[in-house]
């Protein structure tokens, strides 16, 4: 098992490098720079002369390069260009929210999803069947910006509702922590709620033709433990693979919610990174993100093994 | 499992109505503080809600707006405007002028930095020096080209020694950029973009990225009574809904919002809209040494199928006046343009000058501009309509800002649309932008006689004669149209009726010196 | 001809058997199609028997022993006729709630199906899964189900229990698997033991241990057996009575030893003679030519074995024979037998 | 195929997906036949208008008539998803034929690279394509595209590799049969069935993202009306003139549902797990 992780690791080496490279040199084709944004429509010249030296930006593109990837092999992701500020704690701080979103949102789809795709399951082609696919493939049809717009609207307007303004952590003030998060990780939740309802159901359907279903069954089993215990459990798998890579989507695809709802996660970092072309930030935040993707994958291939002992890693 | 499942559905569920429950009781609370906050102390704290995050606090080193809305409050400088645009004392009690290029600053006694420390004539200097200095690369170290020497003639007295007589030197020194900065803080940091120690009224307490900035009161400034303010607190948010949203349940006191909205809430009974005429105007810049541009009469017949007053109606909501190079709202500075030949949207003689210049078909053209903003957006759309009708076909690019700006400083896009601060003197409004050696000039654009008319009004200093030479250089700009200005849109800050004091100028639009909440 | 009805019956009494089951139909209904896939099945077993059901695969012997579990497909229902079992009371199988089967099955009647590879879960260790029936059916401590458990593993010829205990299903061979599921099937005691193809999917040695194995085990539990199997041959090892079904419906009903001395219809007849040609080893092998009918078939093709017997006459095409007693304990449904036999159902 | 159809038709979701499917595609086609106005017509003295029988959907801002603005935006929201996918699905085609057929050290390659691609999250390696190649109706087809192209490769690569594990491909190889011809005639018709699955669900996928791209400003260019372009625009106007929202997410969310059941009612068909 070790040796399998220790190998899987490695092997992330060739990808991170490959993310690396697209990440930076993509960025240097982007026109614009990041003196030109922080001068605006009052630059001159010799101002941005001087502000391109300050960020090494005068330097041949592959040092450019070797000097950043130095740094971040020894942990040092550099500074933004745009603050001066340590890009590495902003990340993990950023991350953190970013991460907390992802994890509610996914909580929010499996409490939705995974009894909706169980019942269409189980009643397959029956009226509660149809009407369960048509409203949980409602969830993923709409663009998630117009569902967030109208939630904000209709809440202000009818409830006089709306969520606290000004992100606090979970560990200073949880309830409010909950409170700003709860609206965006309902709008992600109904979106990936489509996919793990549409995943449990057909692992469901699959897993009730299966004999051992029959031989549960016929030992006397409740229903409840039928699906529950055994249906449900064997389904996991499937429906873990694909919230291991809604997981890894949401990651980098909370921006517009993260902008919508004036939270400070890592999209809306990367976001301002691009806009600004502070290319450090946007390096490090990608190639975090890359990194977490990945890491996800791992965990919840090595997850399977624990779900399912048929599954060993050498 | 099944029971892990239903538990933690359970206690999702319980989590939900807790949280709706506690919000419910801040409603009521809220509610309470508005009817009994007689007997109560009201929290004086300001929850004002950005639509852009800043983007550092440096004020030599930030022109953006949102970052001036904040670091205006913390520094001080020399002078500043009063309601009437008049130059007022600020940090300097009076000041005196032996000659044309000399001005000396008598300073105010007594006044501290955030850090305790006392402010001095030094640290004017120095401040002034360093806008100066290369290496900063300031935006307004061109405002200030001028200055030739700085001297400290004592504590609390410093004298500017200009190159030329300058007429603008008095309206420069009232930008929020021309602060003055503690020298120690400069160097403990390096550069200022992450904090802030200044004399204002507020002190920076925190700035959270992506999230908000914490400004406090400043216990020992210089004018009594002033802050009435314990704590304004900047929050970003970028979006309109968020923002709309959070007024309306008092979420926040204040904010800027767009016509549409500003119409919207002022239905509200707990809001005010208040709104002022900005300094800002709309403008269609041209690459001036790329044909078809390059033809005067090519640019006359666009501005000529130009309906500005149909911007002003569809983009800003009717809340909008056509505006020449300098704003409207910079009152006797700018000439009346709406009767002007160019602004009369004559399509015939649009066709006619087209014809003449040699393009009685038209031509095709790419609009540039920035997706960040949807007024900007909705212009370059209502232009490519309008142009069509002289045979100008015009295809629209919008892209973000990054590139946008690129864009703007290399005169890489035929046409761009964009919106200029016109500034508090029309100096800038003509010289920097269209002087041949202007800092923002990027439209190519050359007129050696426009450049010296815009040269002498800088250093007249006699107002009247001042007046007539920018009225002259006016004329000619709309003549020869290297850009096309369009309109100047009035700016509409919604107010919780618990605010109280608050007025926006036109060049302070958040000024809350005065302002509490009750 | 009354007379010998009466006997015929009460060889067959209520009062011994275990299972009844009187004139069972099992039907499909979908939108689309609605037909019988078994149709008029009679059977008894007596306590303590050893019942075998013989058929071809598609002659809905399977669809009997789940309609007994209450287990059929969605798309399948009895549409007729009972299924009583006798234990301290009767009681009638069709008829029972949900909640009232789910105690039945495993408790009073076990099952065990065909594949031992796929039948048990995967994701759970044997323990769970052998003493998941105890905690369905009993208020055992979690001591005493895993003492009972072990002991039951050792009656199975499972030695190493507390081994077997921690593995997984696909850590066991298929003989393994199996004994783990006659002990599951078995833990409750249950008085019908319902076996499909029992050993179809093992090797040859291991089948016969299993056989061995399920008869033992029967007799020291006096549990009753009901052999589903489409090999004469187990029917011949294990069996004392057996019923031929062929397209949905009992053919031939007698003792086992009756059925190979004496085969009364032409569909058995056909059978033994395939496996006989078998072990002979003579040139060639002897197959019953053409093809079972589909269900959908079955409406109007009177006999429904006519299209491939060999004495096949004209009313066989036309009208459904009855069934016919042949002998003492002996039916056919075969218009050969009219003449001889008594009719009945 | 016959056969297929006919089991479609009696999966009422898949059969409601398929029809609404067709009517925006008759929509779109027929869109200057059907919309009464040029999309890009701006009634200036109608701005933000409510449905009349003048402007059946309203106005927008730019008083613009959204009926006609939605029928043309079924136009071009429909030739982002299928040109968009288009690229995926050649792409993800041609790289899994190749990696799964030859694998070796072409497929190392291969998939290492696509690895490097779907390690980058969705929305941002779009984003920084536009933003490479410059903001126009192409580029985010493109951009879309190559994002949509791991996906595709990695399911032709799994499902190449399985066929190949067929006995009578094998055979097919061993009596000479040149890969080509293996792969047109064999592995390709074997694929098709989980293909077209991911295609149904990724013309949804490539609509939203281009509504997604155009919330960042980066999608369609105005004044083309792509239903991305409209929601966003009129996300502003959302409260002030409902209907300018109303419409084109309606069109959205009905068109993408209808993708979706598709996609949803064809995977079940197509997956022999759950043949009945």
């Amino acid at each position: 098992m070790y040796a399998y992780i220790l190998r899987r690791l490695l092997m992330l080496i060739p990808v991170l490098f490959g993310v690396s490279v697209v990440i930076f040199f993509t960025l240097r084709i982007i026109p614009g720079d990041v003196a030109a944004t922080i001068l605006g429509t009052d630059a001159t010249p010799e101002a941005l002369a001087q502000l391109r030296k300050d960020f090494g930006l005068d330097l041949p593109i592959y040092e450019q390069y070797l000097q950043w990837m130095g740094g971040v092999m020894t942990g040092d992701f550099g500074e933004s260009m745009r603050t001066g500020k340590e890009i590495l704690p902003d990340i993990s701080s950023r991350f953190a929210i970013t991460f907390e979103l992802t994890m509610l949102s996914a909580f929010i789809s499996w409490i939705i999803a995974i009894p909706l795709g169980i019942i269409a399951g189980i009643k397959r082609n029956s009226k509660t069947d149809f009407g369960v696919r048509v409203v949980s493939l409602l969830g993923v049809s709409i663009p998630n910006f117009a569902l967030a717009t109208v939630l904000i609207l209709v809440l202000a307007l009818f409830f006089s509702y709306s969520p606290p303004v000004g992100y606090v952590g979970f560990f200073e003030d949880p309830i409010t922590n909950l409170q700003i998060l709860f609206l965006p990780a309902l709008v992600l939740g109904t979106s990936m709620a489509g996919a793990v309802t549409r995943m449990t159901r057909s692992s469901i359907l699959e897993i009730l033709r299966l004999d051992f279903i029959r031989t549960i069954r016929a030992k006397g089993a409740k229903e409840r433990v039928v699906i529950f215990q055994h249906a449900l459990r064997n389904a996991m798998i499937p429906i873990l693979t694909i919230i291991g890579m809604q997981i890894g989507v949401l990651l980098g695809g909370t921006v517009i919610i993260e902008q919508i709802f004036s939270l400070p996660g890592l999209g809306q970092l990367v976001l301002t990174g691009i806009n600004q072309r502070d290319f450090t930030v946007v390096q490090g935040s990608v190639l975090f993100i890359a990194f977490v993707f990945v890491m996800i994958n791992l965990i919840v291939d090595i997850l399977y093994s624990y779900l399912d002992p048929r599954i060993t890693y050498k | 499992m099944i029971k892990k499942g239903f538990k933690l559905t359970f206690i999702f569920a319980l989590l939900a109505s807790v949280l709706i429950a506690c919000s419910g009781n801040k409603e009521t609370s809220g509610d309470g503080k508005d009817t009994g906050g007689d007997n109560k102390q009201v929290e004086q704290v300001l929850k004002i809600a950005n639509d852009q995050e800043p983007a550092g606090l440096d004020p030599h080193k930030t022109p953006a707006h949102s970052s001036v809305r904040i670091y205006s409050q913390v520094y001080s400088g020399l002078v500043r405007f009063d309601e009437k645009m008049e130059v007022v004392g600020d940090l300097a009690t009076d000041w005196e002028q032996p000659d044309d290029k000399t001005y000396i600053f008598n300073l105010r006694e007594g006044v501290k930095f955030h850090n305790g420390r006392e402010m001095t004539a030094e640290d004017v200097k120095y401040s002034f020096e360093r806008i100066k200095a290369e290496e900063t690369a300031s935006h307004i170290a061109s405002y200030f080209a001028n200055v030739e020497s700085i001297e400290v003639l004592g504590d609390y007295q410093v004298k500017f020694n200009l190159g030329t007589p300058d007429a603008t030197f008095l309206t420069n020194l009232t930008n929020s950029s021309a602060a003055v900065v503690a020298k120690e803080v400069v160097e403990e940091n390096g550069d200022l973009q992450q904090v802030a120690v200044g004399t204002g009224p507020f002190k920076f307490k925190e700035w959270v990225p992506d999230n908000k900035v914490v400004l406090e009161k400043n216990e020992d400034y210089y004018e009594e009574g002033l802050p009435k303010l314990d704590e304004v607190v900047y929050y970003t948010m970028k979006d309109e809904a968020a923002r709309m949203s959070a007024i309306r349940t008092g979420e926040v006191d204040l904010t800027t919002v767009n016509p549409k909205s500003a119409s919207l809430l002022k239905k509200e009974k707990n809001i005010d809209v208040k709104d002022y005429q900005s300094l800002e105007y709309s403008y269609v810049g041209f690459n001036v040494e790329k044909e078809p541009l390059n033809n005067q009469k090519v640019r006359q017949a666009l501005s000529l199928a130009t309906n500005r007053k149909a911007i002003a109606d569809v983009v800003w909501n009717g809340d909008a006046v056509v505006s020449g190079p300098v704003a409207p709202s910079m009152g006797d500075w700018a000439i009346d343009v709406t009767k002007h030949e160019l602004y009369s949207n004559d399509i015939e003689k649009a066709k006619k000058l087209l014809d003449e210049a040699g393009y009685p078909d038209g031509f095709d053209i790419t609009i540039t501009t920035a997706s960040t903003y949807p007024d900007m957006v909705d212009t370059a759309q209502i232009l490519q309509q309008q142009w069509k009708e002289i045979g100008v076909n015009a295809e629209i690019k919008q892209i973000e800002w990054g590139e946008y700006i690129d864009t703007w400083l290399y005169t890489s896009a035929d046409v761009l649309v964009g919106r200029n601060g016109s500034g508090t003197d029309p100096d800038r409004a003509l010289q920097y932008f269209f002087h041949s050696k202007g800092s923002a000039n990027v439209w190519g654009f050359s007129d050696a006689e426009y450049d010296k008319l815009v040269e002498s009004g800088e250093t007249m200093l006699d107002k009247g004669k001042r007046k007539e030479i920018y009225n002259e250089a006016q004329e000619k700009l709309i003549d020869q149209s290297p850009n096309l200005f369009l309109v100047s849109p009035m700016k509409y800050v919604a107010v919780r009726d618990s605010v109280q004091g608050f007025t926006p100028y036109p060049h302070n639009g958040e000024y809350i010196l005065e302002v509490s909440k009750k | 001809m009354a007379k010998n009805l009466t006997a015929i019956l009460k060889g067959r009494g209520t009062l011994n058997t275990v299972l009844d089951i009187k004139n069972l139909s099992i039907e499909v209904n979908t939108k689309k199609s609605k037909y019988n896939v078994v149709e008029g099945v009679n059977l008894s077993i007596g306590k303590k028997m050893k019942y075998g059901i013989v058929g071809e695969s598609g002659s809905g012997k399977s669809l009997t022993s789940l309609a007994i579990m209450n287990l059929l497909p969605d798309v399948l229902k009895v549409s007729k006729g009972s299924i009583t079992l006798n234990t301290e009371k009767s009681k009638e199988l069709t008829k029972l709630s949900k909640r009232e089967m789910q105690k039945i099955r495993g408790n009073e009647i076990s099952m065990i199906f065909q594949e031992p590879m796929t039948a048990l879960d995967p994701l759970y260790t044997i323990e769970h899964q052998l003493l998941e029936v105890l905690k369905f059916h009993t208020n055992y401590s979690k001591k005493e189900m895993r003492e009972l458990g072990l002991d039951m593993l050792n009656k199975v010829g499972i030695s190493r229990g507390k081994e077997i205990f921690k593995s997984y299903p696909h850590q066991l061979s298929g003989g393994m698997r199996q004994r783990v599921i006659i002990a599951m099937a078995l833990i409750c005691q249950p008085k019908l033991l319902i076996a499909d193809e029992p050993t179809t999917a093992l090797d040859v040695t291991i089948q016969a241990q299993i056989l061995d194995l399920m008869n033992d085990l029967s007799e020291t539990h006096d549990t009753s057996i009901l052999m589903i199997t489409h090999d004469l041959g187990v029917i011949l090892e294990t069996c004392e009575r057996v019923a031929v079904l062929y397209a949905g419906q009992v053919m031939e009903e007698t003792t086992v030893e009756q059925l190979f001395t004496n085969p009364s219809h032409p569909y058995t007849q056909g059978l033994l003679k395939s496996i006989r040609s078998l072990g002979d080893h003579k040139n060639t092998l002897y197959s019953i030519p053409g093809n079972v009918p589909t269900p959908a078939q079955y409406e109007n093709m009177g006999c429904r074995f006519s299209s491939r017997c060999p004495h096949a006459m004209e009313i066989c095409k036309s009208k459904e024979p009855s069934m016919y007693t042949v002998e003492k304990d002996h039916t056919s449904k075969c218009w050969l037998h009219e003449e001889e036999g008594v009719a009945y159902g | 195929m016959k056969e297929f159809f006919q089991r479609l038709v009696s999966d009422k979701v898949g059969l409601i997906g398929f029809i609404g499917i067709l009517l925006v595609i008759i929509v779109a086609v027929l869109a200057p036949v059907i919309a009464p106005y040029s999309p890009d017509r701006m009634f200036t003295e109608h701005t933000l208008e409510g449905p009349s029988s003048q402007f059946l959907f309203g106005t927008d801002e730019l008083g613009r008539d959204i009926f006609s603005r939605t029928v043309y935006g079924a136009q071009v929201s429909l030739q982002v998803g299928l040109i968009a996918v288009g690229i995926g699905a050649t792409a993800g085609l041609i790289f899994g034929l190749i990696s799964g057929y030859f694998q070796g050290k072409v497929d190392q390659v291969i998939m290492r690279v696509m690895d490097v691609f779907f390690a980058f999250p969705d929305i941002l390696l779009a984003l920084t394509i536009v933003a490479v190649l410059g903001p126009s109706l192409t580029n985010t087809m493109i951009a879309i595209g190559i994002v949509f192209t791991p996906v595709f490769t990695r399911l032709v690569r799994s499902a190449v590799m399985s066929v190949k594990e067929n006995e009578y491909l094998t055979s097919a190889v061993a009596i000479g049969v040149q890969p080509v011809k293996i792969i047109t005639r064999h592995i390709t018709p074997n694929i098709m069935a989980p293909f077209i699955v991911q295609i149904t669900l990724a013309l949804s996928g490539a609509i939203l993202t281009e509504a997604a791209l155009s919330f960042l400003g980066l999608g369609v260019q105005p004044p083309d009306p792509s239903w991305g372009v409209m929601l966003n625009a009129s996300r502003t106007y959302m409260e002030f003139a409902p209907w300018t929202i109303l419409f084109p997410v309606s069109a959205i969310v009905l068109t993408i549902l209808c993708f979706n059941l598709l996609g949803d009612s064809l995977r079940d068909l197509l997956d022999p797990k759950l043949k009945q």
